[in-house]
């Protein structure tokens, strides 16, 4: 649907991330239940659905931190089902976690500079002196102006107000030049001026990546996503655009209960 | 090996197994509700041991009170008094920890050990004492067919498997149970509720101390009473503790007492390894099942 | 800063010992202030409680002890083959252990411990109850006679020197950095790419490697091998003695073996009473000092500056 | 008879409150008539959840005065304050024992006072917690949790509610049922604190509002008033 | 002439753990009475004791000697209640030329395979022990029998050693169980013992351990249905501790019984007010030991170790512990042992009348002859 030609010349494959029938059973549950899902190399793809959907669980899926019961995932076009989570990573794709994710005694510029730092190839080198990583310091503070948090390199990440968390946690994941992002409810329990913060920068950072994201929140959904997938009890219900899933019957019966609430 | 003795084995691995399942038992409780390794549990079961015997034969040599507690008055006696000194370890020290890290509760509670347990030796012999007053009427034997059986030691058997299910049926079947377990999961919001989670803990740790003394007083007529008669159990009730799954009321009675028959057979089939073998097991069972035979993955 | 000072301290302190302390007694204390230092790397910069340190200190022991004696190798060679021991024994555990977190960590390394205590008490070289005893000194380089007690007292220095060194450049490494991240943040860090396993295994190698010389070079000093330097009490000593000298401080370990090892090497003479102080001390360090030594000392320097 | 013309049954008067080292609330004061029901709006971190927990007990350490029903209750202990002063808490994260199953969730907090719901008449309320009686509380679905954590406070005789962003995470279909429910809780004469980030929820159900901004109150709104503060609260809000 | 213008004696000992009851915080006494009675002062310079608590751990025990040595200036160490720590405080103390005098370990290692030219065992060993018991109890009919054996150095020589009297008079060892060092459930392998049907059971323990197998064989009626048990280090704390109910009847084999004559008696009866408990064999050893130390180093004039050690070797040992003894070459002090039986506790007249001396068993057959050692400095 969303076909962005710049992404297929930067990538080989227009399609950076497809599962085939991915399945996941929870003891006699299934969370998860035949999902094929495409993602197009340079879109912002969405995943919404009422509670207990399965959005997370998919997630935790896609990042290896739960093992599918059945089914593939193809990454880049190789299949990474069996991957272990770090080398997922490695391979640039990255999450993000639902509560703020950072190093909370570390100042921002050392948390950007951790991220950094793994392309240096030095991480397992303990006779060095971490001297080393001063050269990482320019990339580090570029990429915190990049999210406004230049002035806060010094800060320690626990002393950082929440919206300026969440900025920060971008830029770490930023600095790893991630190929596609993972991000779970990157709004949930802001308020709405951090919401609008948030939708920015990730307006920003898009460029050149693909984001996949879990979200509740209908307005961001509908000024981020190029596509929509609408999950209900583990099962894709529908796929589209926002004004394509927005009004499928379906969708407003299981997800907004009949009468518009968005 | 004829069927007979590897029965009597058994049975004599049950019997140690019982005190496994209640030491273990005592510290799964205070660990599940108080986030707390106590490593005096080994002390206080010493400390019910030493108390039976005080009570029954020194009280008048050393304090000039013309009184003796029997048995059946220790095995009351005791628990309260060890429980009572719960109540002060858990009120003055304990209580300031919680919030912190596993090992300050494991480090003070060793702290705690070895004050105990120097005390102790300080006043005992070491190499340690008889108790005097195993109750005439349990003194005998039960000709069981294979085996002749201590009566004290069935006792001992019987009444420990009774106080383990007794404890386990309120913990998970009582509405103090499910308190209890609230009050582990959440103690904020279980006090939020009007609930004096503080008061809970105190009591559950007193119960859990008390549960050690108990058994202490029911190994004395069994073993000699000394100083250092906890000091190598705690680790192995540890081990125990673990492979039955951290917390869990039912797996640390369950694999108290499955452990004591596995270590009454080895003692049979290969003696050195008697005082090992729980550590095998228990590497085998983390590997395979990390949280524990009974318990949860987080 | 404090920690440049503190090295000079430490320098000057361990370099004129011999001059008013008994140097033997003075090597003891090196030894269980390497170990403690090298259980601190663990402890207080990976956040990974192991309650089975000793099977290295003592299994590095009887290796050093059995390849001096038997098979004639010098003591240096010798002390190098028993950390080698523990670097191995070091890599089995953590591989068993490392997957497993907190509190189940600790009884994983405690259950393997007990496993080597098991080992040294039945295979027939260890000696079983009554040690491995009569480990030659020999002579260092083939030159040096470590006969000699302050000849010995400096090689022995020089270990520690060198093993504190590494474990002070370890901290504050490339790799110490990502240790850090872990300990704070350890589903972060495995997002970010970093197989976190490996980073806990190579540091609790590099712990267990050390807590190993520590142990081997205990073995050339005191010509002994024995159950004791592998029971699990003295794991549970060597946790003591970083904790009074201060969890996840530089110097603290060697402040809290000193503490503790010189504690109870007067006390001795008081029989039980020694538990029931060192009881008292480890209650009341607890409660009210939990910051250990260094640590205290730390913050009263931060706050007098702040 | 209009709100603020029935007994006052909670003011709070200068309270401060600390977690640790941070001051996050500095000198609250506000004030809850019987049977009113007034929403804590404000942005992320401005110290609502805090307000809650402080009036139970639960922030590291507060000073200044509550007072429920006449009382005291600033130096109580927590478990004290519940049956004090009537209340019932539904916390931020829902607090659904995971170790305990629906109906032992339910019948854990005790009783506070006379008059709360029979089991029977909260199941009548929420069928399929009903259908799930025996399900552990990990095993329920956002919804149910949500529902499950409003239905416990009910049983105790509770009439002081204290609720805490019970619209979170919740989809659209859920909220409306949600919404009944804290409507028939008005009617019945319940006092309530909501706690809320979804305004469009809460504006309907409340009878004042107050903005909460760094740990104080810096606007007072009523039902009434509402259309005519709009730019207001507005501002303070960013909505 | 001195070298450090005194004497000094260690007395290094367990004073915490399993065996402080037999020598322990006694020895010191024992150690103090001794110089006393030897008036305080030999060769006009003072003599003076220092004691230390060895843990059972021979690594400590090791480096305590150490330092007495090489910084306290100790001339002689006795006590080393426990083979483990004996063994490695000998060996230290050779290389650093100081004379021990062992009085508490068992091990024959200490006089033969690691026999040293300083090291002396005063009191008994693990030869000495089973002769006089293992013979008695074969003779009167015990011909077969199973061993519970301390899983450690002690315990194996002590059940080779017992195995070896027992196959020597006819008799034979049916079976044999490892139980770990500080078991304290017995039941298991006494019930294994039980069922082999032997005649006696040996308990190659000492201690603790051998307290508890003996009350447990109380428990499960072993002695009752006709099996016998042989305690092969019993001492006279353990069979108080056991109490005379329990204990009654258990021969064994010691070196000094406190009543058994006017001389002892008087001994023991200054011991007790001083130290609240009747003397073991090891402590009464001690007090010997030391007082003919002192005795060598004023004959001699010196506290030069080779000396001191050549002159104990010549001397002829007699005081109320020993009569006529003498110390070999391998440094076993040859003395006869008694074998004796735990009184009924009709037959007792007092809290500490405990013993019965039943035979004496002459020091020649009680100790490994010279002819026959395996010591590197004999033959
Ligand atoms: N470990 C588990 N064991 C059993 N059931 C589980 C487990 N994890 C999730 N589930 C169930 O799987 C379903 C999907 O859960 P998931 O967390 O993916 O939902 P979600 O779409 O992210 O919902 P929300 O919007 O509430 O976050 C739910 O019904 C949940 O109860
Ligand atoms: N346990 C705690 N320890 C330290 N600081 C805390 C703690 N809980 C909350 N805070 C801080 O207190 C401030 C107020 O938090 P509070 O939870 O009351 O905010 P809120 O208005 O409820 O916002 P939210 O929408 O995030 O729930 C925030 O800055 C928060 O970081
Ligand atoms: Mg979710
Ligand atoms: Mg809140």
């Amino acid at each position: 649907m969303n076909d962005q030609a710049e992404g297929t010349q930067a990538t080989p494959s227009p399609i950076i991330l497809e599962t085939r029938n991915l399945q996941k059973d929870f003891k006699g549950f299934t969370a998860i239940n035949n999902v094929s899902v495409q993602v197009q190399t340079g879109s912002i793809h969405a995943l919404i659905g009422p509670n207990g959907a399965g959005k997370t669980t998919f997630f935790n899926l896609l990042t290896q931190f739960l093992k599918p019961s059945a089914g593939q995932i193809i990454y880049d076009g190789k299949d990474i089902t069996h991957s272990r989570p770090a080398g997922i990573a490695q391979k640039g794709l990255i999450r993000s976690f639902q509560i703020s994710a950072v190093f909370p005694h570390l100042s921002a510029r050392e948390n950007v500079r951790i991220a950094l730092q793994r392309t240096l190839g030095v991480s397992y080198q303990f006779w060095r002196s971490k001297r080393v990583l001063d050269q990482l310091n320019e990339e580090a503070q570029a990429t915190l102006e990049l999210v406004e948090l230049g002035d806060f390199a010094d800060t320690k990440a626990v002393e950082l107000p929440y919206g300026q968390k969440r900025a920060l946690e971008i830029a770490t994941t930023i600095a790893l030049k991630p190929r596609l992002m993972l991000l779970d409810e990157p709004t949930q329990g802001m308020s709405s001026e951090d919401v609008s913060t948030v939708t920015d920068l990730i307006k920003r950072v898009v460029e050149g990546r693909t984001i996949v994201m879990v979200e509740h929140n209908l307005n961001v959904v509908a000024t981020l996503a190029d596509t929509i997938t609408v999950l209900n009890r583990g099962e894709v219900l529908a796929e589209g655009d926002y004004d394509t899933v927005s009004t499928n019957p379906a969708v407003m019966e299981a997800y907004m209960g009949t009468t518009d609430a968005a | 090996m004829s069927i007979q003795v590897i029965l009597a084995q058994a049975l004599l691995g049950l019997n140690v197994g019982v005190f496994y399942a209640m030491l273990s038992l005592g510290l799964a409780v205070i660990f599940g509700l108080l986030n707390i390794i106590n490593f005096a549990h080994g002390a206080m079961y010493m400390l019910g041991a030493f108390i039976a015997l005080i009570g029954y034969s020194l009280l008048e040599q050393w304090f000039g009170i013309s009184l003796q507690i029997g048995f059946w008055a220790s095995l009351l006696v005791a628990p309260v008094i060890v429980g009572i000194l719960g109540v002060l370890i858990e009120r003055l020290m304990l209580k300031r920890l919680y919030e912190l890290d596993h090992i300050y509760g494991l480090l003070l509670t060793f702290g705690i050990t070895l004050i105990l347990q120097g005390l102790f030796s300080n006043y005992f012999n070491v190499s340690g004492t008889p108790y005097p007053g195993q109750p005439e009427s349990l003194s005998g034997v039960v000709n069981l067919g294979f085996m002749y059986f201590p009566t004290y030691r069935l006792f001992a058997i019987v009444f420990s498997l009774v106080v383990c299910f007794a404890t386990w049926w309120v913990i998970e079947h009582t509405k103090l149970g499910s308190r209890l377990r609230a009050g582990v999961e959440n103690p904020d919001l279980t006090q939020a509720f009007g609930l004096n989670v503080p008061l809970m803990v105190t009591l559950t740790f007193a119960f859990g101390a008390g549960l050690a003394g108990l058994a202490g007083v029911l190994a004395a007529p069994i073993y000699s009473v000394s100083p250092l008669m906890g000091a190598d159990l705690i680790i192995v009730v540890f081990a125990v503790v673990v492979i039955g799954g951290m917390g869990s009321i039912m797996g640390a009675i369950l694999s108290g007492l499955a452990l004591g028959l596995v270590e009454g057979l080895t003692k049979v089939f290969y003696p050195p390894a008697a005082s090992t073998v729980i550590f095998f097991l228990m590497v085998l069972v983390l590997l395979f099942r990390p949280a524990g035979l009974f318990g949860k993955e987080k | 800063m404090t920690n440049r000072i503190l090295f000079i301290l430490m320098l000057v302190a361990g370099l004129t010992a011999p001059l008013y302390a008994y140097p033997v007694f003075v090597m003891d204390l090196l030894c269980f202030a390497l170990f403690a230092c090298a259980f601190n790397l663990l402890l207080g910069y990976a956040g990974l409680l192991s309650f089975g340190h000793a099977a290295f200190f003592g299994g590095a022991a009887y290796i050093t002890g059995y390849v001096t004696k038997e098979w004639g190798f010098t003591p240096l060679l010798g002390i190098l083959a028993g950390a080698a021991f523990a670097m191995v024994l070091g890599a089995v555990f953590g591989f068993l252990a490392i997957r497993r977190q907190g509190i189940y960590f600790a009884m994983v390394t405690l259950a393997l411990a007990q496993i080597i205590y098991f080992l040294a008490l039945q295979m027939p070289f260890t000696g079983g109850e009554n040690g491995l005893q009569g480990i030659p000194r020999g002579h260092l380089f083939g030159l040096i006679d470590l006969t000699d007690s302050n000849a010995m007292y400096y090689f022995v220095f020089a270990i520690f020197l060198v093993g504190f060194g590494i474990i002070y450049r370890t901290i504050n490494s490339p790799f110490g950095e990502v240790l850090q991240a872990i300990r704070e943040n350890e589903s972060r860090a495995l997002s970010l790419g970093y197989d976190v396993d490996h980073f806990k295994l190579l540091a609790f190698v590099i712990s267990a490697t050390l807590a190993g010389l520590a142990g081997a070079t205990k073995a050339i000093i005191f010509q002994f091998a024995s159950l004791t330097s592998a029971h699990w009490q003295t794991s549970g000593e060597v946790i003591l003695m970083t904790l009074v000298g201060g969890l996840g401080t530089v110097f603290g370990p060697v402040v809290g073996a000193i503490t503790v090892g010189a504690l109870s090497h007067e006390l001795s003479a008081f029989g039980s009473w020694v538990q029931v102080i060192l009881g008292t001390i480890f209650v009341v360090c607890v409660l009210v000092f939990r910051r250990g030594i260094i640590g205290e000392i730390q913050r009263l320097a931060s706050r007098k500056q702040g | 008879m209009p709100p603020d013309q029935r007994p006052e049954l909670l003011r709070i008067e200068n309270l401060h409150a600390w977690y640790g080292e941070s001051h996050i609330l500095h000198g609250m004061n506000l004030t809850l008539h019987e049977g009113e029901v007034i929403t804590l709006l404000g942005r992320n971190g401005s110290g609502r959840t805090t307000t809650l927990k402080a009036i139970l007990g639960l922030v590291g350490r507060r000073t200044g005065s509550i007072k429920i029903h006449g009382t005291e209750v600033i130096n109580m202990p927590t478990h004290r304050i519940a049956h004090v002063g009537k209340l019932g808490y539904c916390p931020e994260e829902r607090g659904i024992f995971a170790s305990l199953n629906v109906d032992e969730n339910l019948e854990l907090p005790p009783v506070v006072a006379e008059g709360g719901l029979s089991v029977d008449e909260i199941y009548t309320m929420f069928p399929n917690l009903k259908e799930r009686r025996k399900s552990q509380g990990s095993k329920l679905s956002g919804g149910e949790q949500q529902m499950l954590a409003i239905a416990r406070i009910l049983r105790t005789g509770a009439t002081l509610l204290l609720l805490d962003e019970i619209t979170e995470g919740l989809a659209p279909v859920i909220l409306k049922s949600l919404d009944e429910v804290i409507r028939k809780l008005r009617e019945k004469g319940f006092t309530i604190i909501l706690v809320e980030q979804n305004f469009r929820f809460a504006a309907p159900l409340a009878d004042r509002h107050y903005v909460i901004e760094h740990g104080q109150v810096v606007e007072q709104i009523d039902a009434a008033d509402l259309e005519a503060k709009k730019e207001q609260l507005n501002r303070h809000l960013s909505v | 002439e001195l070298t450090d213008g005194k004497v000094k004696i260690g007395v290094l000992s367990d004073m915490s753990g399993v065996y402080k009851t037999l020598e322990g915080p006694g020895a010191v006494v024992a150690a103090k009475m001794a110089i006393e009675d030897f008036g305080g002062s030999v060769l006009g310079k003072p003599v003076e004791v220092i004691s230390a608590d060895h843990q059972n751990k021979p690594d400590i025990g090791a480096s305590t000697a150490r330092e007495w040595i090489d910084a306290k200036e100790v001339d002689m160490i006795t006590g080393l209640d426990n083979s483990s720590v004996g063994l490695a405080v000998q060996g230290l103390a050779n290389d650093k030329k100081t004379i021990t005098l062992n009085t508490g370990a068992g091990t024959t290692a200490l006089t033969e395979e690691q026999c040293t030219p300083y090291g002396i065992h005063y009191v008994y060993d693990t030869h000495a022990l089973p002769v006089g018991t293992a013979t008695a109890m074969v003779k009167n009919g015990g011909k077969s029998w199973f061993f519970i054996t301390a899983d450690y150095a002690f315990g194996h020589s002590l059940r080779d050693n017992t195995g070896a009297v027992v196959k020597s008079l006819g008799g034979e060892v049916v079976g044999n169980v490892n139980a770990p060092l500080s078991t304290n459930d017995f039941s298991s392998y006494l019930l294994q013992a039980q069922s082999s049907g032997a005649d006696v059971i040996g308990l190659a323990n000492a201690g603790q351990d051998t307290v508890n197998a003996i009350k447990q064989a109380n428990q499960f009626r072993i002695v009752q249905s006709g099996q016998k048990l042989a305690g092969m280090l019993v001492f006279i704390t353990d069979v108080h501790s056991m109490g005379l109910d329990i204990a009654q009847g258990l021969q064994f084999t010691t070196a000094f019984v406190w009543n058994q004559n006017e001389e002892t008696l008087e001994w023991s009866k200054r011991f007790y007010e001083r130290h609240g408990a009747m003397p073991t064999m090891v402590q009464a050893g001690v007090y010997s030991a030391v007082t003919n130390y002192l005795k060598a180093v004023k004959e001699t004039g010196t506290d030069d170790s080779d000396t001191v050690r050549a002159k104990l070797g010549e001397m002829t040992l007699n005081d109320m512990f020993v009569k006529n003894g003498s110390i070999l070459p391998n440094g076993s002090m040859l003395h006869d042992m008694y074998l004796v039986e735990v009184k009924k506790p009709s037959e007792s007249e007092s809290e500490w009348d405990l013993l019965r001396v039943v035979s004496k068993i002459p020091a020649e057959e009680a100790y490994i002859p010279l002819s026959e050692s395996k010591c590197r400095l004999v033959n």
